[in-house]
C-alpha cells in the first residue's frame, strides 16, 4: 500500500469512492465535473511554483498489488481563499452588575471566517475491504509527514473539521433548533450545497447576532463540540497528533473543528530525515506497521509504512547520522534507492 | 357619587392597599410606602409647577366614590416616559436574509431593544378595587386622564402610551411570565416575580441597560413565550379593548418583562380629544335633566382637577346641564366652562390585525 | 534573593513598590485597603483545602542580606469568576457575493470574556537597584514553577495582558481612536478603575456590536494586538516559554493578550523533581545564573537561583535518580535540608 | 404650456437623454435604454391594470413643453418602495451605554440597516432639462405626482417618502461621496460611481443585503462622512426645501449609499392633498380670466392622466375657469370636474431641527 499524489487516471477509481462515501461526507460528492476539477486543482497545487492560494494537495492510498484505489485524503493549503468559509465559534460574555448583584458569564455563538487562510486536512476515505493493517492511521499522518517537508508552502496554523452529532434516525439536534429555522431547506441539503463548495448563502442566511447559548434547546446545547460516535477514533487520531477544539464549532451540525499550529503537531515535530540503506528481502508481513516514511520531493511524492525505524550510525566516519533501512519492496515501493533520503516517523 | 381627582397625602393608605392588590402586580405601582409617597408628592409638585413642555413630572390620580368616602383606584400619567432615565421596551422587528445565490428571501422576526418610546406621555399605574371593574368607574378613571391632557397640552407629549399587563400563566400556584421564562431568566437567573419587584424599587431601565444589546431571534423562543409576545394579560382585556375603541392602536413594541403589548397614539386622533368641547354649566335639579347618553365633564383647575361622570344633557344653544351635586364635586356655578365628552366609544374591528 | 509568599508583615515594604510603580502600573495603586486587600486574598489562598474561584497567589523578592522588599509578581488562579473580564477579540468575518463578484474578508473586533475561568500571571514589579544578575527573570519564570508544582489547583489556560503602545507624549492611539468614544473619562481613569477590579463599566461603556477594523484610524489599527517599548523583553520571555497571541487585546490601548495551555509551557514541561545534596562552602558569586529552583510545599514555598543543574546518578542503588547539589546558603535560602526534593528548571 | 403626463414609448430617447444629464446621477434613473424602456412597458402596464391596493406598479410621467414639443423632465412613483425588494436604508438611532457604577449615561450615535420604509409609496426619479430648473416647471414636475395620488388613492400607500441625492464632494475632478468613502468603500472595495451604476443595473437592496447588519457606530465614520448624513446634494436644496414646504419632514432615515436624507409624510398632512379640490370647469378667452395665484390642475383620466399649471381663477360658485387652450391639453369640456391646488406653499422653518 502506498500514498501518492491524485492522477487524472485516477477518475475512474475516485468515482468509486464517491460511490461508496455516501451521504454525510459531503466533500466527495458524485459528480463527475466536480471530481475532474478536485484532480485539477491538485495538479496545479504540485506544478505550482508559486505559493498560490487557491491550493489542493489531494492524496490517494494505492494498493500495489494491483493499482486499486483503497482511499484517498487531502489537504487545502489555505482554506476561505475562494468561497467564504464560516464557523460559528463558541465565546463567551459577561453580564454584570454590582447593583443588581449580578454576575454571569453566558455563552454565545458568534458566526466568523476566523480560519480564513488556514490550511485544512480532510476528505479522509478509506474502503471497507482495505479497513485494516492500520491504512487508516496511514491516510490520516501522511498529511503530517507532506506538511513537515513542504513545511514553507502551508500556514501557521491547521484545522480539521470534525462531523458533529447526529441521533440514530439520522436528525441533527443542532441544526433542528437552530439551522432550520434560518435555512430554507433540510440538513442534507445544506450539507450538500457546502460540500460543493457553494458558501456564500450561510453568510447571507445564518444569524449574524451572537446567540446565548442558554436559548438553545438542551440537546442542541450538548451537541456543541461534539463529534459523531463513529468519528471519535479520527477525533482521537488528531488529538493524539496536538490538534485541539478552541470553541470552533461547525454552522450546521454544531460539530467541533479541531486545530493546531503546525509546527506543534506531534508528527510534524517528530518526524526526522534519514538516509536509505537497503536490506536483502522483502519486508515481512505485518497487521501493526509503526513506522512511516516519505519522499522529499514533490512532484514524486511517496508514502507508506516501513518496517525499520530511523537508528544513528555509531561510528565510523558517519557517527551520528540518521540512517533508516529498507527491504527491496518497501524501497520500490518508494520509488528509492540506496543513498536517497526519506522523512520517517515512528508511531 | 364618583369623581377622579389628584392624589393627596391622606390617599397613601389607599393607594399601598391598591397596589398590594393590583392584578397582576404592577411595575410601576410597588406596594412600597416610601415609593408612593414620593410619587404623591411628585404629583403635587407637578401640579404646582409652571409647565411649558413636559419633562419629569408625574400626575397621579385616585378614583374616590363620594357615597363611601372610600378612595377605590389610582392611575397616573408620566409627562415623558424616559425624561430621567430611558423607557425601554422591546420592538418588534424583520430581518430580511436573502441568498441571492439561492435565490431566497427568508424573514426572520426579531425583538430589539428600543428606547424610541421614550418621548412619548406614559398612561400608567392603573388599578381599580375590584368591585368596580369594568363598569363606568373603571372607564372614567382609565379615561379622565385624556380630559386632564385635553386641558394642558403643553404638559404632555404629542404621541401617548399606554402599556397593559402582559400574559401570565398559573404554574404551581404562581403567575408566571412564560416570556421573561424563555428571555429575561437566562440574563437574570431570577423569576419574574423577583425582578418585577425589583424593578418597581429600583427602576426598568436600570434592568433594561445591563440586558444584551443584540436582538433577539424569535424562532429560538419557546413557543409559550412566541404567543405572549403582544399579549394582553387575561384581566385586562377589557381595558385593552376600550383603549383600542379610544384610538390607540397596537405597535411594534413590547413590555421587556412579560412581552404585553404597548399601545400608542397621536393624542389627536383620540375619540376623547376629537370630541371633547366646552360647555357653560347650566344648574338644573337633576329630575328635570333629559336622559342622555353618559359623559365625562371636567373642570377648569389643574391643582383641584376634578371629573365626573355626567349626562350629556346640552340645552338647545350647547350648555351642559348639571346636577347641583355634580356642579358642587366639580366646584363650579352656572355659565362656568366644563369640558365633557361622550362616554360611548366607537367598535374595534382588530379582525385585520 | 529568594521568592516566597507575600505575608501580612510585608505591607510596608508592599507600599513601596506600589509608589514605585508609578502611573501605567494598574494593578498595584498606592492605596492601603486595596494592599492589604491584596495580601488578605494571597493568605487564604495559600491556606484554601478547597479550590476556591478567587484566589490569589501574590509573591515577594526577598533580599535576603537585609530582608528588603525588592519585587513582586503574581497569578491569579481564575479571572473574571469576581468581577466581569473582558477582552477584544480580534477576528475576522467573510464578506462575500458570488453575483457581485465580492470576496472579502474583514477584521472585526468583538467584545468577549472568553478569558473567564483562565489563570492570570500578572503584577510583575522589580525595584530599579535590584534590576540585575536575573532577578527579573526569577519573578517571571517563578509563576511557570508554581504552577508545575500545583498543577491541580490552576485551570487549563493562562494568560498575561501586555501593555499596548503609546506615543512618547503618552497617548494611546487605539484608546484615542475607539475607547474615548465610549469612556466618558480619560485613559488614565478608565485603567485605574479596572487596576482597581472595577471592571463592570467596561461592559456597560463599552459597544458591543462588533467594530470593523477598518473602521480605525491607521496609527489605531496598527497598535491592534502591539506591545509597548518597554513591554518587549517581556513578551519576548513570555513568547520564548511558548506563550502566543491569540488575537485578544487589552480593550483600552489595544496591547495584546498572551496565552498558553499550561501543559504546554515550555517551563512547566520541563521542570522536574530532584533530591538535594548538600555541598560544602557558599555559592560562587555569578550574575548570569541559570538553575532555578522551587521547594515542594505550597506554605513554606521558597524559589531562588541555584548553582547546579540536576544531575542523574549514575551507579549505585540509586542509579537514574535526579539530584541536585546545593551549596549551604542555597539550601538555607530555600529552607531545605540534604534528602528534600526540590523542583528544578534549567535556563 | 407644460404638461405632465405618463410617460410612452416614443419618449425613450428622451429619458435616456434625461437619465444621462440628471445631477448628480440617480441610482434609480439609470442610463440604461433596456432599464428605462422597461420601466415605460411597466408604467403603462401599471396604468392599465385595476389596482386595490399598492403593489409594485410603477408610474413614470414625463414633463412635457408644448411649445417645442420636448420632453424635458421625468419623475416617478414607485406605488410600495419594497414591493418587489426590501427598500432599505440607514436609520439613525441611539444607543444608550450606562453605567450604573460610574453613574453615568452616555448615548452613542449609530447607523442601523432597516427596511421599515419598505411600504411607503416612493417619489423617485426625478430629473429635469437644466434650463428649467428652479422655476414653476421643477415644482409641477415634482408635485404634480401628488395631484396623481391624490385622485387615486386606493393605489398608494397612505406614507409617502422622498429620498434626496446625498451630500458629494469634487476630488480630483471626480464627484465623491465622502460617506461611502467612510462606510461603503470597506465592504465593497468600489467606488461610489461604480457601485451606484452596478445598483442602477443590479438593484439596491440586493446590495444592502450584502452589507454587515450590525449597527455602525457614528463616532467612528470621518467627520467628513458625519457631516454628510442626511445632508441633500447641493444640487438639490431648492427641491428640498419645497417638499419641506409641501409638509414632509425629515426624518430617521438616510440613504444607505450617500446619506443623503429621506422625507416622510402621513399623505393627508401635505399641503397639496389638503387644500385641493373638485371644480368644474368653466372655459374663458385667455384675456377675460382674472388674476389669481397660480395652480396645478389635472384631468381625471387615469392613463391619460395630465396636470398642468394654470391660475387659481374660481368663480363664485366655484367653477375654475380655464383657457380654451388648457381645456383642450387637460381633454375637458365646460361641466367636467377637474382637480386644482393653488401652488404657493406655507414658509417653512427649520429653525428647531
Amino acid at each position: 500500500m502506498r500514498i501518492r499524489p491524485i492522477a487524472r487516471h485516477d477518475i475512474e477509481g475516485l468515482k468509486v469512492l464517491a460511490r461508496e462515501t455516501g451521504v454525510g461526507f459531503t466533500s466527495l460528492p458524485d459528480n463527475h465535473e466536480f471530481l475532474i476539477a478536485k484532480i485539477e486543482r491538485t495538479l496545479a497545487a504540485f506544478e505550482a511554483s508559486e505559493k498560490s492560494e487557491d491550493r489542493l494537495y489531494f492524496f490517494v492510498l494505492e494498493d500495489d498489488s494491483d493499482g486499486s484505489i483503497a482511499g484517498c485524503c487531502a489537504i487545502e493549503a489555505c482554506v476561505g481563499s475562494d468561497a467564504p468559509f464560516y464557523h460559528y465559534r463558541l465565546g463567551s460574555l459577561a453580564h454584570s452588575s454590582v447593583q443588581l448583584n449580578l454576575h454571569r458569564t453566558l455563552d454565545t455563538l458568534t458566526l466568523c471566517s476566523d480560519h480564513t487562510g488556514n490550511a485544512e486536512v480532510c476528505s479522509l476515505f478509506l474502503r471497507e475491504d482495505w479497513r485494516r493493517d492500520r491504512n487508516g492511521a496511514l491516510l490520516s499522518k501522511v498529511r503530517w509527514l507532506f506538511m513537515a517537508q513542504f513545511r514553507e508552502v502551508f500556514p501557521n496554523k491547521v484545522l480539521a473539521e470534525m462531523r458533529g452529532v447526529f441521533t440514530p434516525e439520522g436528525r441533527s439536534p443542532f441544526w433542528e433548533c437552530l439551522g432550520s429555522h434560518f435555512f430554507p431547506m433540510d440538513f442534507d441539503e445544506a450539507d450538500r450545497l457546502t460540500g460543493m463548495g457553494q458558501k456564500s448563502f450561510i453568510g447571507e442566511l445564518m444569524p449574524k447576532f451572537p446567540i446565548y447559548t442558554p436559548f438553545l434547546s438542551e440537546s442542541a446545547r450538548a451537541a456543541i463540540g461534539q463529534v459523531h460516535e463513529h468519528t471519535r477514533p479520527a477525533v482521537a487520531m488528531l488529538k493524539k497528533e496536538g490538534l485541539r477544539w478552541e470553541g470552533y464549532v461547525d454552522i450546521f451540525d454544531g460539530g467541533p473543528t479541531v486545530e493546531a499550529y503546525i509546527d506543534d503537531v506531534r508528527a510534524v515535530r517528530d518526524s526526522q530525515l534519514a538516509r536509505v540503506e537497503l536490506i536483502e528481502g522483502n519486508a515481512p508481513v505485518t497487521d501493526r506497521p509503526s513506522i512511516m516514511a516519505s519522499t522529499l520531493s514533490m512532484a514524486d511524492f511517496r508514502a507508506s509504512w516501513i518496517s525499520h525505524a530511523v537508528t544513528q550510525v555509531s561510528e565510523g566516519p558517519d557517527e551520528g547520522e540518521s540512517v533508516v533501512c529498507l527491504y527491496r519492496d518497501e524501497a520500490e515501493r518508494l520509488g528509492v534507492s540506496a543513498g536517497d533520503s526519506l522523512r520517517v516517523l515512528a508511531g | 357619587m364618583l369623581v377622579v381627582r389628584p392624589a393627596e397625602s391622606r390617599d397613601l393608605l389607599a393607594l399601598e392597599r391598591l397596589a398590594a392588590t393590583a392584578t397582576p402586580r404592577l411595575t410601576n405601582l410597588p406596594p412600597h410606602r416610601d415609593r408612593l409617597e414620593e410619587r404623591i408628592t411628585r404629583s403635587q409638585r407637578s401640579l404646582r409647577a409652571e409647565i411649558d413642555f413636559p419633562g419629569d413630572e408625574i400626575y397621579c390620580f385616585v378614583l374616590e366614590d363620594l357615597e363611601t368616602q372610600e378612595v377605590v383606584g389610582t392611575a397616573s400619567l408620566r409627562a415623558e416616559a424616559g425624561a430621567r432615565e430611558a423607557y425601554y421596551t422591546y420592538r418588534q422587528e424583520t430581518l430580511i436574509h436573502a441568498s441571492q445565490q439561492l435565490n431566497v428571501r427568508h424573514e426572520v422576526q426579531t425583538l430589539a431593544l428600543s428606547h424610541e418610546v421614550s418621548d412619548a406621555t406614559l398612561l400608567c399605574a392603573l388599578s381599580l378595587d375590584a368591585r368596580y371593574r369594568e363598569t363606568d368607574a373603571d372607564s372614567l378613571l382609565r379615561r379622565a386622564r385624556l380630559m386632564f391632557i385635553a386641558q394642558y397640552p403643553e404638559r404632555f407629549a404629542s404621541e401617548l402610551a399606554v402599556a397593559f399587563p402582559g400574559y401570565l400563566e398559573m404554574r404551581d400556584g404562581c403567575q408566571i411570565s412564560p416570556f421573561w421564562d424563555s428571555v429575561g431568566q437566562h440574563f437574570f437567573d431570577r423569576d419574574f416575580n423577583e425582578i418585577n419587584q425589583m424593578a418597581g424599587i429600583r427602576s426598568k431601565s436600570f434592568i433594561a441597560e445591563v440586558m444584551p444589546p443584540f436582538p433577539l431571534y424569535l424562532p429560538l423562543l419557546t413557543p409559550q413565550a412566541r404567543a405572549a409576545i403582544g399579549r394582553e394579560n387575561q384581566r385586562h382585556e377589557y381595558a385593552m379593548q376600550e383603549m383600542l375603541a379610544e384610538g390607540f392602536s397596537r405597535s411594534r413594541h413590547v413590555d421587556i418583562f412579560d412581552a404585553g403589548p404597548l399601545l400608542l397614539a397621536e393624542r389627536e386622533r383620540l375619540h376623547t380629544f376629537a370630541n371633547c368641547g366646552w360647555h357653560p354649566v347650566r344648574i338644573r335639579p337633576a329630575e328635570s335633566l333629559p336622559d342622555a347618553v353618559p359623559a365625562m365633564v371636567a373642570n377648569q383647575h389643574l391643582g383641584g382637577f376634578r371629573c365626573v361622570l355626567a349626562r350629556y344633557a346640552l340645552t338647545p344653544t350647547g350648555q351642559l346641564m348639571l346636577t347641583p351635586e355634580q356642579a358642587e364635586i366639580l366646584g363650579v356655578e352656572e355659565g362656568r366652562a366644563v369640558l365633557a365628552v361622550p362616554m360611548p366609544l366607537p367598535a374595534v374591528d382588530e379582525g385585520e390585525l
